[in-house]
């Protein structure tokens, strides 16, 4: 049962918490700059409006609408990360990364390296992905399994406002690249949260036990959080208790807190709505193979999008990515 | 540039009227179905952006390639994707061109030479430089042509595209479509120059910057394009000028677009003027141009009812398609 | 024991393998086009002269170099394929493959699903990487597993002659993208293989048993391959007994072949050059935990490159990714 | 760029020259160690390039940046890189400027403003903007320059990088260094236009081609260049014509360079060419030069001696600097 949850709080949104998480980190620290398309008042404030008023607030020098040109926005934005400043780079959706690999891979998550410490790349990317509104297969991939595979840079998802507040937060300060996962879908829920003070982080590298439990343990992260908390409150009618980890940094992923859990339950279910081969949910499954050998009571399940690119029709859409159902199917197989 | 060899005749521009008009009655209906809750979709609206490819549709001939993007539906009518399959895929049915798998971003009809539709900014532009490869292979006059906005001309796929087809002399016609927003950003905030053609030149080929709601100059800049290209003589920018009547996609909030720009573009609305010009030259009766206007009509209710008759895909057809063979279930 | 490696045969190299599929498949079949930065041969046929020779055969218009442009020769080769040809672009680096991103994963490997089957887009791409000549950061890079999370589009690598000519000339035949992965330290080696005949296809999706064995199962593919087998014999010397399996096709994978092999050992370990987290061998790991649960007689071992960029230095190169001796020592260890 | 206002004088030219002659000699350095088989890296020779990078080094001040790419060893000793830890990190030693991680493919070394050397070609490009939006803020007049070849300027990087300088006014400054060959590949046939200068008018900024071998007319392009960064006039395009005067990198076949136009180049040699003008104008003696020269040689000796004295790196080292905490062992 989530504490959070039932308690009677004030509704905030997780678009609400982003906002106020930007708009935090440019008012305390002049060094926190951003970019992206149509980000600035102008130009709306960006399509999810996620950036209104900050280029108002903090002047067209800090808050930048930029060109359609993905590699020279993280590009510029390395370039001033070296120069001192934090950048917060917009790739309004993360399939647009795929234009800009070079710069994020070659460049931000090598540049400490190559460069024998003598330099840092302290940007944030912020990126929006996920399916439900049709729009079909090149607008919708998690693509996070790639970054968590580049050493260098990390990658980090929220699914409630306490947790994008605090994470956003976290991200910009942090010294080092962080990718930092939006999900359009999940923007708008009110949810009942309290909204986060300005002093509040959540440490990346640290996942959340939403709910604790003893028979199963759900790791996921992102909308699938959301699905999966669904999942858990069913499997509690039916009697089954649910240890639901929301990952939040999903590289450098929290193997201590999974490994316990794994440790306790004996069972383990992860879910993500990345294609579901070479996911994240392989690794972790296969850290859970070789840590707690002999050790579980069932094989490590994974639930994952189907191994296809992301269809357009509204019955395709659905039936790629796990839902609470699928979720909940998965973790009675499990405990029984 | 200069000679206007390429002059439309009446018949032309009635050519392109009838293809105007099935444009701008499917943009409207698509609105229409999507407000009314029939079919739910992802739709960037063309309208006011009508005359550019149904002068394309009137020059190209089918095996003619094109590769579009997003914004694209106006190109593919021209380029003449048939109605059901095209509203079948819009409405994510199985009949679809696509079976439901591509939807509205991701329209394909290779009958036609309709053979990508994009969601990537740019990226129409490298792939339409390979089927150029291909006609020159073949030994082909056939052309291919990729369209774009004014806002992809600043990202980098469009410019290795364009360097390549200049050296390798390749039949591929740029249509930038510059509608003067890209998203909420406008032409001017976002392009060095503040002009797309003039960029043609440092690749060492023809640009042109056209009134692309002109039918007449329109034409001729295109249809000397296609003719340099189909002579061997290698590519071709065109940059279109033009502008798109609502927001960047249905639902979005226009406010950004300032309401006079925007009035003075939807009072010059190009496909009327053409109508009413070819009714003042004798081209066509209004009658005429009525009946060709309640088929367009008639058409569209045809291929919207069988696209809502239409059976959904199932979710097994997602092992399907993505290899030649299938994935296990 | 390599049955292959002991007899007397002819001498080969992996280059010239690759050079004569290369060649066998452009005199045969009139679509079978290339294109690539260096590749004609005004300028040499190519950096490793792989492809020399190649133009001035077939003709500068199926031959072609080109500007450096990645993602202008991928979307060449993208449009040339759903005109019915076949073409082969050399990406010259994997790393490069990060400015072209695009083209083979929106695009080369989504277009058949996205048009519903209406186009398909039998390419290839070859491309080299690996460690070995002290390159650095951003020349080394083994990034199969993204791929490998890409719906639609096949990857490979061959560690000898045969399977280099017979996985290219598939990989050239197959209906669908196939990226070619080559490593530049293997090229040159001289190895005691027959030059395949023009008629000899490695299919793709099947691994290849290089050695059988009782004891213990190792994964591996490409320039860990040969280390691999270098470290199956001496652990043989030491009375344990080898199965080696060299995956040729990274995706999808032979998981039939791993999974017997798996059955019989019941010890499993998988080897790659790329960074270990989140590699091919998660993937791996995972399934076969899930498939042989309570099978296995010790937990499935992966080694990989470190989590880092690839550094320059010479003693960082080499302890950046595994060899025969941390093979061996992991095969004991698992054996013991 | 009609006006020169930027002229060499002698001081500038002497300058010029002692920073070219310690670039020329350390090429030849490196190539011999090399051969001597005392250090094994990738080398890529600028040999016959040191003109370009040795007037920037004189009009640049410390705190400007600049990005620079494989072949830019010169373009960091222009900048005044020190010869210690560039040899340590060409030698892969701790010593090294990058601790022997990076190696010579990616020299940093940030107190000479040497921000990023990359292996990608055109990756300079859009990061030199960052460092440009870094000093606009700072209300700075320091400015970024990034380098790259000509074969870099048809990768869409570089053209993203050069509009959204444009747009933005950045203080960059584009210096293709056009040596008429990417790899193997020749200038012209694989650019389109073939200008690279001609370009920057399509990104509504000067661009200008220039003798990159000639000390004079590569001062007064670039200081005037630099002047209009510091002013906030925005970035420039310049290419700079020159030649590389071995293969691609060490080791390379160069047979597919034309040995006519190869004897050429090398006979026209920029540097003995500045030192011979020099002694003739009476700015130098031959004695002082020499003396310059040998004192150049000893600093050399110095470094390599240094590096090769200096520890390798711990395999342990692995685990620093990915981020800024350590990677568990
Ligand atoms: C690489 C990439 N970046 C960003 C986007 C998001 N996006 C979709 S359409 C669009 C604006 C494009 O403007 P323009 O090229 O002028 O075409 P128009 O929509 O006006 O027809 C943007 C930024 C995208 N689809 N792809
Ligand atoms: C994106 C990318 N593609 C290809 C290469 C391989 N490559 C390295 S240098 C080079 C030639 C570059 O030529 P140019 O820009 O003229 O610079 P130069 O080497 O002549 O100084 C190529 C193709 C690369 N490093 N990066
Ligand atoms: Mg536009
Ligand atoms: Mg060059």
């Amino acid at each position: 049962m989530s504490a959070t949850e039932k308690q009677a709080k004030p509704t905030v949104t997780i678009l609400g918490a982003i906002a106020k998480a930007y708009h935090d980190a440019l008012a305390e620290d002049p060094k926190v700059i951003t970019l992206g398309e149509d980000l600035a008042d102008p130009e709306g404030g960006g399509i999810a409006k996620i950036t209104k008023g900050l280029s108002t607030a903090f002047g067209d020098d800090r808050v930048r609408s930029t060109p359609i040109s993905e590699q020279a926005i993280v590009g510029a934005a390395i370039g001033a990360s070296l120069a001192g400043y934090k950048p917060v780079a917009e790739i309004m959706l993360m399939n647009f990364t795929t234009v800009c690999m070079d710069m994020i891979v070659n460049h931000a998550a090598k540049l400490r390296f190559m460069s024998g410490g003598q330099t840092n790349v302290p940007i944030v990317i912020r990126t929006m992905t996920g399916l439900g509104f049709g729009s079909g297969g090149q607008h919708c991939d998690y693509l996070e399994s790639w970054f968590a595979h580049t050493a260098g840079i990390k990658v980090c998802a929220a699914s409630t406002p306490e947790d994008a507040y605090g994470l956003l937060r976290s991200a910009i300060d942090d010294p080092d690249p962080v990718i930092f996962i939006e999900n359009l879908p999940t923007y708008f829920a009110p949810m009942s949260f309290e909204m986060p003070d300005s002093s509040h982080r959540v440490p990346l590298g640290k996942a959340a036990i939403q709910r604790e439990g003893t028979d199963v343990t759900v790791v996921s992260y992102a909308r699938m959080a959301n699905e999966a908390r669904q999942a858990a409150a069913k499997a509690a009618d039916q009697g089954i208790s649910v240890e639901m980890i929301d990952l939040r940094t999903i590289a450098p992923w929290d193997r201590e807190t999974v490994l316990a859990s794994a440790r306790k339950t004996g069972r383990v279910l992860i879910v993500h709505e990345a294609v579901k081969q070479h996911g994240v949910g392989a690794e972790i499954a296969a850290v859970i193979g070789e840590e707690l050998f002999g050790q579980l009571k069932k094989p490590v399940k994974r639930l994952g999008g189907t191994f296809s690119p992301v269809p357009y029709s509204r019955p395709l859409e659905s039936a790629f990515a796990p839902d609470a159902a699928a979720i909940l199917a998965a973790i009675t197989d499990l405990a029984s | 540039m200069a000679d206007k060899q390429f002059v439309a005749d009446s018949a032309v521009l009635l050519d392109i009227y009838k293809k105007a008009a099935l444009l701008k009655a499917n943009d409207e209906r698509a609105r229409k179905v999507i407000l009314s809750g029939q079919i739910a979709m992802v739709y960037y609206s063309y309208r006011g952006q009508e005359i550019i490819p149904s002068v394309m549709g009137n020059v190209l001939r089918d095996d003619d390639t094109i590769c579009t993007i997003y914004r694209g539906i106006h190109d593919m009518l021209g380029k003449g994707f048939p109605l059901r399959p095209l509203w079948a895929e819009l409405a994510g049915r199985s009949t679809g061109s696509c079976k439901g798998k591509g939807g509205p971003m991701h329209l394909t009809y290779p009958p036609k030479g309709i053979m990508v539709t994009t969601g990537i900014v740019g990226s129409s532009a490298p792939i339409a430089n390979g089927l150029s490869w291909a006609a020159q292979l073949d030994k082909s006059d056939r052309v291919s042509v990729c369209t774009f906005g004014d806002g992809a001309s600043n990202i980098g796929a469009v410019h290795e595209a364009m360097n390549l087809a200049s050296v390798w002399k390749l039949p591929t016609i740029f249509v930038c479509q510059n509608n003067l927003f890209a998203e909420h950003t406008t032409f001017e905030k976002m392009t060095g120059g503040q002009n797309v053609a003039s960029r043609a030149e440092g690749y060492g080929m023809p640009g042109v910057r056209v009134d692309g709601n002109d039918p007449e100059a329109m034409y001729s800049a295109f249809a000397e394009a296609v003719a340099r290209a189909r002579a061997g003589e290698g590519p071709t920018l065109l940059e279109c000028m033009t502008f798109r009547f609502f927001g960047h996609n249905f639902g979005d909030d226009d406010s950004y677009i300032p309401p006079a720009q925007k009035a003075a573009a939807m009072e010059a609305d190009p496909v009327p003027h053409l109508r009413a010009r070819l009714i003042a030259d004798r081209v066509a009766t209004e009658e005429e141009l009525a009946a060709i206007e309640a088929d367009i009509e008639a058409q569209i209710d045809d291929a919207v009812e069988f696209a809502l008759a239409s059976p959904w895909p199932e979710p097994d057809d997602l092992r399907f398609d993505v290899f030649e063979t299938e994935i296990a279930a």
